[in-house]
Order: structure tokens, then sequence, then C-alpha cells
């Protein structure tokens, strides 16, 4: 039954049509009306979402629906095209799925909001879901762009959200801003790509690429150049060195913005564009390396500023760059399936855990320094709960799902050198020690907030509880759909489920019992790892950070460099050109000419003596010369 | 060198140095006696180019009724030699060299001309009479004539215009 | 006579007045010095009269007409110059009964 | 023939109105009418009937082209009296005589358009020059005026003299004052020609105020009652330019090579020297007399030209800066205060003025629709087709950017600057209504200049 | 007949409204005369497409070679479309401003409209120059009557900087009307004539600086934000909106196709010279406070990426600049729209005075943030599908250093998102101060102008092949007659 694909528009429909109705009608519409319609929509296309899914699973090619030709000019068609294939399904399901839960999640969140602003959020949450829809269902680089470039929008908008607030606002600028540099790569390469295939779609590029089509080439520079200017791109969405500082900032938006858009989703959208052209990217091992390093580099640095970090959401996010670090590593290391299934799970426990927060910060009213939480255990028993199984999973111990997906990071990270698989496995032990940091001084140990603070302590509402609850399952049973081939024949569905869009390289190089090892070593180091930080983060007494400790506080003052180098140059610079080269320089020549003119004037004025005698002198002169002239230079 | 080579030279030497008096002599009236001297001169030309028709009103016209004019009006205002102080010295030399150099520039572009070697018949051809030229005058140039009436007729009228006391 | 030496003289003439011209202040002996160089000017017209004529002779034709216009031209500057002189000192005698003097100096009032 | 014999008896008859009519305004009539005979019998000589059948010997010739330019100059001389013969009656006690000097001149204008004689152009021209000194000392107890007509009368008998000089060379190499000599005359281009035909240049140029003979220019203009001033910038100059490009068309073509280049030069310092020394004026007037050497600097292009788009281009420019430039000089002569600030806040006391005036300036600054333009245009074409004269066009048109400038100072003043109501005398409504009929001209000969030009070839 | 109409309803109606004194009386009648020809505009898009109703030709100055014809091709439609859209605009989003003198300044600008209408029709080189100075003259009125402070000497810089620019064009199109072999200047006589390459080159020249000088491309540019800055809002919209985009129309029409060997040689110079303004411009507009002057130097930004894109001479940079000369148009003039609101309520440009008026006004806020992204060419707003076509050209251009100069003006969207964002977050986010915490918001009239510039916002940015359509042939055209490869081929 072809119907779901031919009806797929509407998943993206839907939550525009959400968008149009509360964000128009956002003054009139009741907030439970808001709440209902906002994640009605988003519900909606999430069952479409699951339908699209059975079907999709048979399928050997892609379904391209075509709508109308967005730009035509000569024989440049740009469709307006949706593709519809196994990858793309695949983050419907979490971007809808996820994203409903949020939504539901809000509706309680958001609910002091005045009700414009509270129609505002969701009509905004919408049209993200919108984007993000548009951006994985485009059937060509363009469709993504617009995608890509709306959820960039969403994300502004809702980091903003708060717009009296002019801190938050800068953030969005920043956010907006350093997406658009990578935005700028990637439309370069789609004009590269037009130049050499003459369209977009993703089916004839990977079809010239693999030299399908004859006709038209790329050349070894054509691909590495694309694919890393696809690669820059994809750093500025999804916060890689070194365009990775508007993440944190981005925190300055609503908990449940961070979760669905700052850690399950939009920041994806990097590692769902270099799956997505993973035939070009195989071609280029030069991308690739550069890839693997960036990611693993990022992963590393990310880590050990959230080491220590003490805003609760801070450290998440940097938990975050950290492991979207670990996906760009999986696919520089050509394990696209592991990136895409890393990205599930994480989607997963990433969004509990920011949830979880959230609910943290709900109860605390707004307190987010975790050097003034802790005890909370006793007090929100469900919020803890399914705090430490996020945690857990993050950390990686089997079986929570973390533990799959990273391990099959480390796994193509160690085939493709030891030295990447130490460090990879060096931050993930970094990334169980500020988890569990968090979590205790979270949790555990004494409340050190204030007193009114503690009285108003108390679990979070069912609309918060619940998704929790349920993502809490998902972080558990997520990892069984890519159940390495060690444990279990077959086990590795996710990979098999992506074989038609993503090529498997063929098994694996490491004999099965170096795997057992290289998976023992990094569980019982990951357990090691978190009793330290219970050791030393069970009673907390907070101390001046100094040496590495103030570095890392400061995020190895990179904001700062940035903000010297980049910044505050270009300002002066702007500067000079504004009060120097355009009033002097320039003007001043336009206004010089004026002003010779006017001077030539006054000189030659004095001229007109008023001397009859001088008038005639002057004339009889030139009588002279001319002739002069007339007769000794003509001969 | 025979009789009418010898009177030309005369006259041009007494019409060139009588000129040079005319611009050089402090007094007015004295400029204006020198003029006359010249004028005078330039008849005696005429009559040597046999133009006696032309000597004639030049000698009434111009000596006569014209410089007798400029004599009453400087006389009028009895201006002397005080009364016209003197200008500039650089600026009297600047005239005197500009003039020089127009004279040298012109006589170096007329000294070769083709009709250099032609000559201007002197005391004979009666195109001077008065007879030819009448004839002339009231035949073909009897328009021209007709409109210098015109010309003197504005004038006339300008004379009065400005001359009136109002 | 060769006319060269009429030309000269004449040439002569008319640089002296433009000289007289240029180097006095006294506005009547400017123009003294202008009639001058209409006189100047005359003699020219003169002596090429007869030059044509005599060319026209040497041509051939006897009783020719050849050179009159030239002094009949004469005549007219004569004309011009006389109507010239009228207007002329009676301007200068309204400057003078204005600022009692013809000095071309005082003549400043109109400049740049 | 009709217009000269015809302005010769106005002139006289003027000058009897004088004594027998007591009333100025029927002086002022009888002028009107005259002028109106003077363009009727014109225009008929136009259409081929000639009243007055004399041979001049071929000195005098009335071909199409001068009887056109004819009638430009009685229909702007209309113009003129229409809306200045108030203030000429406010110069001096004889303003009869005023009228027929300007009759006079009008006969002198005839004959320099049509001549075919040097000899005529000399009488033309100093008919023209003669009465000229006169009005421009005709207000006899104003200094200034005085001394403009002093300086006027030196400086024209100079250049009469160096004119003569001129023809008088002329006449040694050629033979004749015809300026079309018969072809049995061969006429090689030797030393006396050269000579006598730079000494017309220079006093031509003289005549016409292009630099370096222009500087009796802009004091006399300044000094000269601003009636006259009006009459001599635009109609004799535009007369004696016709005289100019006559002379050389008839009597100097084949010395091309000789003159073109030096009219180039004294083209581009005429440009030069009006246009930069107009800027720094604070006097409109005489703003309006360094304009008017900076149009003639334009003019002199057709000369350097000299094809069939330069005559024509030269009667359209005639026209156009005649009615542009009288338009305004009518105007200024009504104003107290004849500096730019004279000017401010003109447009919300008399709207229909200011819009007239800024057409006309427009006109002057030839910008597009006006008839100032048309005229810059065709001498800008039929400069360019003549070969390597590139540097000369777009340097004129840069000093015709430079001479935006001044224009448009009047207008700021009038529609942008506040200003005191004191600054104007009245305007009545027959003189708005002529403004009106002048700003319209401009714009419909800048719309159809063959309304003008289709005269030449009927 | 369409052609003829479009001029003369604007001009008769003009003349007309000089002698309407009353204020409503005057504003109503020039806002209907807008309407109408917008309508008959829309007639020639749609109803009247045919051929003979786009041509108009008629005697005038037969002697000199020149005739009064005017023809609607595909980039005219265009055109015209956007000054028949951006007439009502204007006139409705400023209709709460009040002026003294209504009827001259309504006339005038109905007089403008018709010299514009004139620029974008003439197929006669003289009547185009006609045109020109037409257009040019009432904006100079308009500006420096009813400006600001410094507004006499700002406009007069402006009108004597674009006259210069405008009688060297002129000693151009004598030149080679005297070139041409029917001494005709007919736009098709132009594009026929033979002219060495010398020739071309300096003749290039001197068209271009007029064109460049109108657009303004840098460094011609410096007359303009100032004179945005002094004119009355109204007029800058036109300035702005519909003006520069007669340089541009220049380029396209009247030099490119008359010296395609020049615009090849001169290609890189031009390009270099239009990206080197992009990085200028936004670089000065991100340091400025004043919003007019910022928007004015974004404008210079944008025209500069136009003229880069023209000189990459292949197809998709051409439909891109068609694209973007309507959509720059439609949202340049939102923007003053909410300026000119800004500045009638607060009497202010200065972002440092304003702040926080998202509060007080949401609405303006929404509009002013839907108006501002579609100006840094946000997807699905218009001005992408036009950005994107144009920086595709740049990246298939001839030139040798293609690759630079998209990225160069690449950099502009950067920075545009820069200025654009932090105008945005001064002007309508943070909290309010005393000044703003008055602010209403938008009025009726207000909103509807505001309303319709987002509509076709959308609508140009969903569906851009409507306006694609229109100039096809016309690029497509143009495309051909600029490509000398043939010429390369001989040799």
């Amino acid at each position: 039954m072809q119907n779901a694909l031919q009806i797929v528009y509407l998943i993206p429909l839907l939550p525009l049509i959400g968008f149009l109705v509360n964000g128009l009608g956002r003054k009139h519409l009741s907030k439970s009306l808001i709440s209902v319609i906002g994640s009605g929509v988003v519900l909606a296309s999430f069952a479409m979402s699951i339908w699209v899914f059975m079907q999709v699973k048979g399928m050997t090619t892609p379904y391209v629906a075509h709508y109308f030709d967005f730009i035509k000019v000569g024989d440049l068609k740009i469709p307006f095209a949706f593709q519809v294939d196994q990858l793309s399904s695949l983050f419907l399901l979490i971007i809808t799925g996820v994203g409903f839960l949020i939504h539901v999640y809000s509706t309680s969140y958001m609910h002091k909001e005045k009700q414009e602003h509270f129609g505002r959020y969701f009509s905004y949450l919408n049209l993200f879901v919108f984007s993000m829809l548009l951006l994985v269902m485009g059937a060509n680089y363009v469709i993504m762009f617009i995608g890509w470039e709306g959820v960039g929008l969403c994300s502004y908008l809702l980091i903003g959200y708060w717009f009296k607030n002019t801190e938050y606002n800068k953030a969005a600028n920043k956010a907006f801003i350093m997406n658009r540099i990578g935005d700028l790569a990637f439309l370069i390469a789609i004009f590269w790509i037009i130049s050499r295939v003459g369209n977009v779609n993703f089916n004839d590029v990977f079809a010239v690429a693999r030299g399908e089509v004859d006709l038209r080439k790329f050349t070894g520079t054509d691909i590495t150049a694309i694919t890393l200017l696809l690669f820059i791109g994809a750093t500025g969405k999804s916060a890689q060195i070194p365009l990775y500082t508007w993440l944190p900032d981005a925190m300055a938006g609503p908990t449940p913005v961070s979760a669905l858009i700052h850690a399950a989703t939009m920041v994806t959208a990097g590692i769902y564009m270099i799956a997505r052209s993973n035939v070009l990217y195989s071609m280029s091992s030069v991308t690739m390396d550069i890839v693997a390093y960036v990611g693993l580099a990022t992963a590393l640095l990310a880590a050990t500023i959230a080491l220590k970090q003490n805003d609760i959401k801070k450290v998440l996010a940097y938990s975050t760059v950290s492991q979207l670090g670990f996906m760009f590593l999986a696919l520089g290391t050509g394990a696209y399936v592991a990136a895409v299934f890393h990205v599930m799970t994480h989607a997963f426990f990433k969004a509990l855990l920011f949830l979880g927060s959230g609910s943290v910060i709900h109860a605390m009213s707004g307190e987010q320094d975790i050097r003034n939480m802790g005890g909370l255990s006793t007090k929100m028993k469900i919020t803890f709960v399914t705090f430490l199984i996020g945690c857990i999973a993050i950390a990686g111990i089997p079986p929570f799902s973390g533990f799959f997906s990273k391990d099959a990071i480390l796994l193509s990270a160690f085939e493709k050198s030891p030295v990447l698989y130490g460090i990879a496995l060096f931050t993930a032990l970094l990334t169980a020690f500020y988890m569990f940091r968090l979590l205790f001084l979270t949790f555990s140990g004494q409340f050190r907030g204030t007193a009114e603070q503690k009285h108003h302590l108390h679990e979070s509402p069912v609309a918060i509880t619940i998704p929790l609850i349920v993502l809490a399952v998902l972080s558990i049973i997520g990892g069984f759909v890519g159940i390495p081939e060690v444990f279990m024949n077959g086990g590795d569905r996710i990979g098999a489920f992506l074989a038609p869009v993503i090529k498997p390289q063929g098994g694996h190089t490491v004999s099965h019992s170096t795997e057992y090892i290289l998976m023992g070593l990094s569980t019982t180091l990951v357990i090691v790892m978190i009793i330290a930080a219970w050791f030393k983060f069970r009673n907390f007494q907070r101390t001046e950070e100094k040496g590495l400790g103030k570095v890392l506080e400061n995020k190895w003052y990179v904001d700062e460099l940035y903000d010297k180098v980049i910044v505050q140059s270009m300002h002066q610079f702007g500067g000079f050109l504004k009060s120097v080269i355009e009033k002097s320089v320039i003007d001043g020549l336009v206004n010089g000419v004026g002003k010779a003119v006017n001077y030539g004037g006054r000189q030659l004025r004095l001229l007109q003596s008023g001397q009859v005698g001088s008038y005639i002198l002057l004339m009889v002169l030139s009588i002279v010369i001319i002739f002069a002239l007339q007769f000794f230079l003509r001969k | 060198m025979n009789i009418t080579q010898i009177l030309f030279w005369f006259l041009s030497v007494v019409a060139i140095f009588s000129a040079l008096m005319v611009i050089t002599s402090k007094n007015p009236v004295y400029s204006v006696l020198w003029l006359i001297v010249t004028f005078f001169s330039i008849s005696g030309h005429y009559i040597l180019l046999n133009a006696q028709f032309l000597a004639i009103v030049n000698i009434i016209v111009y000596a006569g009724a014209i410089m007798v004019l400029f004599l009453f009006v400087i006389m009028l205002m009895n201006l002397n030699n005080e009364t016209e102080p003197q200008k500039h010295r650089w600026l009297k030399m600047a005239g005197a060299v500009a003039g020089g150099c127009l004279l040298l520039v012109m006589v170096a572009a007329l000294k070769d001309t083709d009709i250099k070697n032609q000559q201007a018949m002197v005391n004979e051809g009666n195109i001077g009479l008065i007879k030819n030229l009448g004839k002339e005058l009231f035949t073909t140039y009897v328009v021209p004539f007709e409109i210098s009436s015109i010309l003197f007729l504005s004038a006339m009228v300008g004379a009065v215009v400005i001359g009136k006391k109002e | 006579m060769p006319i060269n030496y009429y030309i000269f003289l004449s040439i002569a003439l008319f640089s002296i007045g433009i000289v007289g011209v240029l180097t006095r202040r006294n506005a009547i002996i400017i123009f003294m010095c202008v009639e001058l160089m209409l006189n100047a000017v005359n003699l020219m017209l003169v002596a090429f009269s007869k030059m044509h004529y005599k060319a026209a002779l040497l041509a051939g034709d006897v009783n020719g007409t050849a050179g009159t216009d030239g002094q009949l031209f004469v005549f007219f500057i004569m004309v011009v110059a006389a109507a010239e002189v009228t207007v002329g000192l009676a301007i200068i005698v309204m400057m003078y009964r204005n600022i009692h003097s013809v000095d071309v100096n005082f003549l400043n009032r109109l400049k740049h | 023939m009709n217009a000269l014999i015809i302005s010769a008896i106005l002139g006289v008859v003027m000058m009897f109105s004088g004594i027998l009519l007591k009333q100025k305004t029927a002086v002022r009539n009888v002028a009107i009418g005259g002028i109106i005979i003077l363009l009727l019998v014109n225009i008929l000589e136009m259409g081929g009937t000639v009243f007055f059948k004399i041979d001049t010997r071929g000195m005098i010739a009335f071909d199409q082209f001068a009887l056109l330019f004819n009638t430009i100059v009685f229909v702007s001389t209309l113009l003129y009296l229409l809306l200045s013969a108030k203030e000429i009656e406010k110069v001096g006690v004889n303003y009869a005589d005023y009228f027929a000097l300007i009759f006079f001149i009008l006969c002198g204008i005839t004959l320099v358009s049509s001549f075919k004689s040097l000899l005529i152009l000399f009488l033309g021209i100093e008919i023209i020059s003669i009465p000229l000194y006169i009005l421009t000392g005709s207000d006899k107890r104003n200094l200034k005026s005085n001394e403009a007509s002093l300086k006027y009368f030196l400086l024209g008998v100079f250049s009469t003299g160096l004119m003569l000089m001129g023809i008088a060379l002329v006449y040694g190499a050629r033979g004749t004052f015809l300026t079309v000599p018969d072809p049995l005359v061969t006429v090689v281009p030797n030393a006396l020609l050269i000579t006598g035909m730079s000494l017309l240049l220079f006093s031509m140029a003289f005549k016409v105020s292009a630099a370096p003979f222009h500087f009796w220019t802009p004091d006399v203009y300044d000094g000269a009652p601003t009636v006259f001033t009006s009459f001599m910038a635009t109609i004799v100059k535009a007369a004696v330019f016709i005289a100019f490009i006559r002379l050389f068309d008839d009597a100097f073509e084949g010395l091309q090579p000789q003159w073109r280049l030096w009219i180039a030069v004294i083209t581009a310092i005429t440009l030069f020297v009006g246009n930069i020394t107009a800027v720094f004026q604070q006097s409109v007037k005489r703003m309006l007399a360094y304009s008017s050497i900076a149009q003639a600097g334009f003019m002199l292009l057709s000369l350097y030209a000299m094809n069939t788009e330069a005559k024509e281009g030269l009667l359209i420019y005639a026209a156009a800066y005649c009615l542009a430039t009288i338009g305004i000089f009518a105007v200024l002569a009504k104003m107290n205060d004849y500096t730019f600030d004279g000017f401010n806040g003109l447009a919300k006391r008399e709207p229909l003025i200011a819009a007239t005036l800024t057409i006309l300036l427009l006109s002057l600054a030839g910008i597009p629709l006006t008839a100032g333009f048309l005229a810059k245009f065709y001498m800008l074409k039929a400069t360019i087709a003549t070969p390597n004269s590139l540097w000369l066009v777009i340097f004129a048109v840069l000093m015709a950017a430079v001479s935006v400038y001044y224009y448009f100072r009047v207008i700021q003043a009038m529609y942008f600057k506040e200003g005191n109501d004191a600054t104007s005398t009245g305007f009545s409504l027959f003189f708005k209504g002529t403004m009106v009929l002048m700003a319209s001209l401009v714009i419909l000969l800048g719309l159809f200049p063959d309304l003008l030009l289709n005269w030449l070839y009927f | 007949m369409v052609a003829f109409f479009l001029i003369i309803l604007p001009l008769l109606t003009g003349l007309i409204a000089f002698f309407l004194k009353e204020e409503k009386v005057v504003k109503s009648f020039a806002f209907l005369s807008s309407l109408a020809t917008l309508a008959v505009s829309i007639l020639g898009l749609t109803l009247m497409k045919a051929e003979e109703n786009l041509q108009f030709t008629a005697q005038w100055m037969q002697p000199i070679g020149s005739s009064f014809s005017l023809r609607l091709d595909g980039m005219g439609q265009l055109l015209c479309l956007l000054t028949a859209i951006s007439y009502p605009l204007v006139f409705l989003g400023s209709w709460n401003a009040s002026y003294k003198r209504p009827n001259n300044f309504f006339a005038l600008m109905l007089l403008a409209q018709a010299g514009l209408m004139g620029v974008f029709l003439a197929t006669d080189a003289l009547v185009f120059y006609f045109f020109w100075e037409l257009a040019l003259i009432p904006m100079y009125f308009l500006s420096s009557q009813w400006g600001g402070e410094r507004r006499i000497p700002v406009t007069f810089k402006f009108f004597i900087y674009t006259f210069v620019g405008s009688v060297l064009m002129l000693i151009g199109i004598l030149y080679i009307q005297s070139k041409t072999v029917s001494h005709s200047f007919s736009l098709n006589a132009f594009y026929v004539v033979e002219l060495s390459s010398k020739a071309q080159s300096w003749l290039f020249w001197l068209f271009f600086l007029a064109f460049a000088i109108k657009m303004p491309v840098f460094p011609f540019h410096t007359w303009q934000p100032d004179t945005y800055e002094q004119s009355p809002t109204p007029t800058t919209m036109i300035l702005s909106g519909v003006m520069v985009k007669m340089g541009l129309l220049g380029l396209l029409r009247w030099l490119l196709p008359v010296f395609p060997i020049a615009s090849y040689v001169w290609g890189d110079v031009v390009m270099s010279l239009a990206v080197a303004g992009i990085v200028y411009a936004s670089l000065i507009a991100i340091r400025q406070d004043d919003i007019k002057r910022l928007v004015a130097y974004s404008s210079i930004a944008h025209i500069g990426l136009m003229c880069a894109a023209i000189f990459a001479e292949n197809k998709s940079g051409m439909q891109g600049v068609m694209l973007q000369m309507f959509n720059h148009g439609i949202n340049i003039i939102g923007l003053w729209i909410i300026v000119e609101i800004i500045e009638r309520r607060f009497g202010t440009r200065k972002m440092s005075e304003l702040g926080g008026l998202a509060q007080k006004a949401p609405v303006m806020a929404i509009f002013f943030v839907i108006i501002a992204l579609a100006n840094i060419a946000l997807p699905l707003t218009n001005a992408f599908a036009g950005e994107f076509l144009m920086f595709n050209g740049l990246m298939n251009a001839k030139s040798n250093y293609y690759l630079w100069f998209t990225v160069l003006a690449g950099l502009g969207i950067i920075l545009a998102a820069v200025y654009t964002l932090n105008m945005i977050r001064r002007i309508f986010y943070g909290e309010v101060n005393e000044l703003t915490a008055v602010a209403t918001d938008l009025k009726l009239n207000e909103k509807l102008a505001l309303g319709i510039i987002v509509g076709l916002i959308f609508w140009m940015g969903v569906y851009p092949q409507v306006l694609l359509d229109v100039t096809d042939n016309f690029s497509q055209e143009l495309v051909n007659k600029i490509d000398i490869s043939h010429l390369f081929r001989k040799q």
C-alpha cells in the first residue's frame, strides 16, 4: 500500500499548520487549546512517520515525491521534492517522537508564561519541527538547505525567546551568525556541485559520483572540496571545532528547547547530512581523516570543559558537543551506521537528561548552579531515577543504549588506529566522570540552596514526569536495535535496515577476542571513574578553582579568543572604514573636486582686476603668444 | 635713390618719430599736436600714392575736425602734464614689451610673404582721384554709404543722450 | 615702391598705437592712440589698393577700377572714426563730470 | 532687406515719437508695434515677398539662414520689450531715444546676419557697438554705469582697430572685401591672409566675449543698467555669433587647418574661465555675466565643428539662450537685491514666477526637455562628428556640469531657503503671462526643434 | 499601448496633482492614480501580452535620427511592475505623514514615476536619456524641499554627481549614434553597431560611470547614504527601491549588449569593485547607529552583489539579478516603511535611543523581523532564490577568479546577518526605555501595506518561478547577445 508515501507531504505540513494556527491565534486561543494543537500536530506526524517507517522497511530504492519546480533556469532545475528512504524515515521517527514528548513536557513547563507568549512558543516549536522535517525529507541539497536554515532560524527565535534579556538575544544572534558561517560553506558546496553535475538531486549527484553517468565527472579535488565545504557546514550546525561556542550559550533558551533542538535533533543535522552524502565522503580519504580528527578533538575539548562547569545546563551542553564529536569520529572512520545509531541513542538519553535538568530547575524555581543544589534525590524520586538512567546510558554501561552505540564508535576508531581509540576512550571516561559529578552534586549530599528554595522543592507534575519515564525506558532499551555481531548474529538490525542507503563495509577486521577485551576494558574503566566521582563529590564544598581548573572553568578562554581576534578586529576595521576611508578618502576625493572648483573660481576672479590697462595687456599678450605659436611652431 | 624714395623715407621717419612723441610726451596737448603731425605725414604718403582725395579728407576730417575736437576737450578739462599721474613703471615696461613683441611677431610673420616683391604704384594711377572714387561710391557702394548714414544717426542720438544735461 | 615698406611702416605705427594704449592712463590719450592705429590701417589699405591696381594693370586691363574699394574703405573708416569720436568724447566728458578725472586707473569700481 | 530698411526707419520714428508723444506708455506701444511690424515683414520676406529690391552688388545676401535668425532675434526682442519695456523707461529721461537706439542696433544685426562683404560686417558691427556704448552709460548718475560705458568704449574701439588691421591684411592678400571671392582670384593661404584672419578671429572673439578677450564682459554687464545688459548679453551676442560663423564659413573655409586648433583652444579656455569664475560670484547679475561667457564657449563649438548640424545648432542655441536669459534678466531687473540671497523664498511668494524661472534656469543648465539641452545636444553632436575632438567634448560636458552648480544656487535660494518678503517688487499679471509664454516656448522648442529648423528648408 | 499608458498616466496625473491644493484630495488622487498604473502594468503582464500592445513608436526628432519608441520586454515588464507596485505601497505606508504643500509633493512623486517608467521602457537612446534626467529632477526637488537638516548640500551633491555621470553617458550615446549605419538612436541600431575594441573600452567606461554612480557601486556610492538619510522617507523608498534599478537596467540593456567585448575585458575589474563594495558596505553597516544609514549601506551591498552577478554573464546570474531587482525593491520599501513609522513616532533614528519595541508593538516587530530576514535572504523568503541564482552565476562565471568573487560576496551574507540581527535586537528586543515606553502598534493602513509586502515576500519566496518565467526569454536573448565566444573561435 503506497498511499502512505503519497501523502508523505502531510508529515511536514501538519506542523506548519500548527505553526500558523498557533502563531496567528496566539492572542485568542486558550493555553490548553494551544497545547493540544501544538502537540497534536506533532503526534499526528509521528503516527504518519511510523506508518511511513513500516512501508520503507522493504524498499531498496528511495521514494522521491516531486511537487513543483522551485527554481528553473535554463537547464538548471531545482524541484521541490521529498525523498523518503530508510535514513530519513529513521530521523523522522526520532524528530517527531522525541519532539512530541518534548511538546507534552513543554505544556506544563512553560505554563507560567503569558498566554500570547505561550502561543508564540508553541508556534516556534512547530515551525522548528516543520523545518527539521524539511531538512531530512528534502530530495536535494537545496531543500535540505532550506530546512537547514529554517532550523537555524527557529533556534535563533527560541534562544531569544525571552527577548527582554539582552544577553539571551546576544546568544541568539551568536548562534545564528555562527550557523551562517557554516551555511555559506554549505552553499558554496551546492554551487560547486551544480557547476559539475548541473543539478542537486541526491540521486543524480551520487550517480555521477559513482560514475554511473559517464558524461559528467567529479575530479578528486572536486570531491575533496565539496565534502570539506559540506563538513564546514556541518561543524556550524553540529557545533564542532571551530564553530562550537554558540551551543553552550544557546542554553539561554527554555530547557525543553535545549532538549529538542540543541541536544536531540537540530545539532544532529550535520551528521545526517554527512551520512546522507556518505557516497561522496567515502571517495575522499583526506576529508574522512579531517572529519575524524576534528570530531575527536571536539569531543575531548568539550569533555575537559564539562569537567568544571557548574551550570547544570552548561554541563549537559558541553557533553552534547562532546557526544557530537564522537559521532563525527564515527563518520570520519567510515562507521556511518554507528554515527546514526549514536544519534538515535543520544537523542533519547540526552533529551532525557535535559528534561530532567529542566525538572530540577523547575523545582529549584529557576536555579541552575549545581553548587547550590544537592540532596534532591529524596525530594524528587522520578526525576532522580530517570536522571540516573540517563547518566548510566551516556556513560556507556551495558546494557544501556549508550553502551552499544559508543562501543561501535570506539571499535571503528580502533580499526582506524589505536591512538584514536585511546583518546576516544579517555574522552569516554571523562564523560562518565563529569556526568556523575553532575549527578552527585545535584542529587546526593546536603541541600546547599536557600531556605525558601528548599521550601519549594517538589516533584514535577505528570506532564513532565511522563516524558521522563518514556525517554528513560527508551534509553535503556534503545540500544538493542544495534547489538554487535559478537553477541548475536544479525543483531545489528539498524545496520541491516540502513543498508540500502549506507553500503555496509565488509565485516570487522578485529578478531572477536580483541573486541571483547576492548569492551571489558572500557566498561571497567567507566565504572572506576564513576566510583572516583562518587568519592570526590559525595559531599561537596565549593573551592576556588585555580591552575588548569580555572582554565577549564573558563572554557580554555576560546570565547575570549574569538571575541578578540575576530569580533573586535572586525569592529575596529569597520570603524576605520567608516570614519577614515569613507569620510576622508572616498568622500574626501569627491568633495575635493568641488572644493577645487570653488578655489579655482576664487583665484581666477582676481584676473578680473577692473583695470582697462591690464585687460588690454592680457589681450595683447595672448595675441602675441598665439601668433608666435602659429608661425614658429607650425614651421 | 630718386625723389620719391627720398620723400617716402622722410615721411616715414617723420610719421614714426611723431607717433613716438604722441605716446611719450607728458602733456596731452603736445600729444595731440604730435598726432596731427603724424596725420600730416600720412597724408603726405597718400599724395605720394596719388590718393589725393583721401589725403585731403584726412587733413580736413582728421587733422582738422577730429583733432580739434580732442583739443577742445583737453583744454576744457585743462589737463596738463601734472594732472596725469604715471603708471607703475613695471606696468609701463610690460606694455612697451608687449607692443614690441607684437611688432616683432607681425614683422616676422609678414616679412616674407609671396607678395613681398610686388610694388605699390606711386605718384601715378588715377583711381585715387575724386572723380573715380565718387563714381564708385555712388554706384557700387551706395548701400554702405546709406548704411553709414544710419551709423551717424545713431551716433548723433547717442551723443545727445549722453551729453544732454538732466 | 615695394609693398613691404608700406606694410612695415603701418605695422610700426599700429604697434606704436598699441604701446600707447598700453602705457598711458589718460583715457583721451588712449583714444588718440587708437586713432593712430586706425590711421596705420588706412595707410596700409591705400598702399594695398595701389598694389592691386598695379597688378591689374600688369594683368592688362587698362582704366580698370581695381583697388578703388580699398580707398573707399578708408573713407568709410574715417566716417566710422568720426562717429566713434563723437560718442567717445561724449562718454569721456560724462565720466569727467562725475569723477573729475579721465584717469582709467580710477575705473575700478567694477572688478572680480 | 525689408527688416534692414524698416528697422532703420523705425529707429527714426522712435526718435520723433519721443518728441511727439507725451505718455511713456504710448512710446512703449509704438516700439512694441514697430517690433511686431518688423517681425511680420521679415516673415513675409521668408515667404518670398520683398518690398525693396536693391542691388547690393553682392555685399549683402538675405538667405534663409539669415532671415530665420532675424526672426529669432525679432521674436526675442519682442518678448524682451514685453517684459522689460517698463524698466527701460525707468533708466533715464530720454527713454524714446533708448528705443531708437535699440532699433538701430536691430538694423545693425540684420546687417551682420547677412553680410557678404567685410565692409558691411565692419559697418554692422559698428552700428551695433556705438549704440551699445551709449546704452551702457545711459544711467548717467550711476558711476558704475559710466565706468562700464567708458571701459566698453575703450576696449571696443581697440578691438575695432584690430579688426580693421585684419580686414586690411585680408584685402592685401585677396584684393577684394567680398567674403566669397570669385573663384578667378586664386587664394593661397599666405602669411598675409593668415595674419589678417587671425586678427579678425581675435576681434570677433572679443565681440562674443570669448576668453582671453572676455575681460570687458563681466564689468560691462555688471555696470550697465540691467535691462540693457539683458539685451546686449542675449540678442546682440547671438547676432555677433552669427556674423562670426558666417565670416569663417564664407571667407576662411579654406583655411580651416589654420584656425580650427585656435578656435578649439579659445573654446576650452572660454568654457573654463566662464564656468569656474561664475561659481564664486555672489551677485546673480555678475554670475549671469560669467555664465554668458560660458554659454559663448558652448556656442564656439559650432564654429569649431562648422557643419550643417553646427549651424542649425547655433540657431537653436541662439533661440534657447536668448529666451532663457531674457526671462531671467527680466525677473532680476525687478529684484531689489541682486545677490543670491535676494531670491530666498521667492517660490513661496511668487510660485508662478519661481516655476517659470526654474524652467529657464534648467534650460540654461542644459537639462533635458528644455531648449537649452537640445542646443547643447546639437553642439556636442556636431563636435563629436569631427575627428579627434573627443577631449573637447568631454571637457565641455564637465564644464556644463559645473554650470549646473551656479544655476541651481538660484533655484535652491528660491525653493529651499526662507526669505523676507521685501526683496522683490510685485509682478504684473501681464508679466507673469509673458514669463509663462517664454517657459512654454522653451519647453516646446526643447521637445520639437523641428518647429524652428523646418523654416531653414522650405 | 500599454507601454504608452504606463508613462502618460502618471505624467498627466502628476501635472494635474499640482493644482489640487487640499491634502486629503491630492493624497487620495495620487493613490488612485498609482493604483490605475498598477492595473495597467498587470494588464500588460496578463491579458494584453500581445506584442503590439507592448510596443509604442511615434515620430519624434526625425532629422537627428531619433524616434519616441518604447517597448515592454521581460525586464521592462518586471521593473514596471515593481514601480507600479511600490507606489501604492509607498503612499499607503506613509499615509499618516503630512507634508507642507502636499500638492507639489505628490505631483513630483508621480512625475518621478513617469520618468522611471520611461527609463525602463525606452528603446531609443535619446528618449532613454531624456527620461533618465526626467526621473532625476523631481527626486532632487523632493529630497531638497522636504528633506532633513543637511538636505540642500547633500541632495545637491547627489544631483551633480549623477548629472556628471549622465552627461558622460550622453557623449557615449552621441558617439555611437554617429557610428551607426543609419545614424539612428534606436536600441537595435546600437546593438549592431561596429565598434573597435579600443572605442568599446572607453565608451564602456563612459556608460559604466553613469550607471555605477546611479546604482551605486563602490567607490561611487558616497552620495547615497547621505541622500537616503536626508530625503523624506517616501522619496528614499523610491530612490532605493526603484531608482537604483535604473543603473542595473542600464547595465543590462545599454551596456553589456552594446559593448560585449569591453564588458568581457573589464568584467573582472567591475566584479572586483562590486565585490569589494559588498564587504566594504557591510562592514560599515555594522558600525552604523542610524537605521536609515544602516539600511542604505546594506542596500549598497545588495546592489554590489547584483552588479557582480550581471558581469558573471551567464543566464543563472541574469535571472537571479532579475528576481533580485524586484525583490530587493519590495523588501527595502518594507524596511523603509517601518523606519519611517519609527522615526515619525519617536522622532529619532538612533538605535541606541530605541529598544524593547517588541513588547509595545508586537505586530510591527513581527513584520520587521520577517522583512529583515527576507533582506538577508533566508530560504522561503523572496530574496533567497534570487541570491541563490546570483551566487550560482558567480560560481559559474567565465572569470578566472570566480571562486574568490563567490567567497568574498558570500562574506556579505554573514555580515548581513550580523548587522541585520543587531538592528532587530537593538530596536525591538531588550527592555523598553522612557522613549519607547509609550509606543503604540501599527495603524490599519500600515498593517495593510506591510501585510501586502509580507505576502509578496512569501509568495515570491516559495514560488519564484512566477517572475522567472516573465524574464526568461529576455535573459536568454541577453546571454546570447553578449556571448562573444565566436570571436575567439575565429582566432
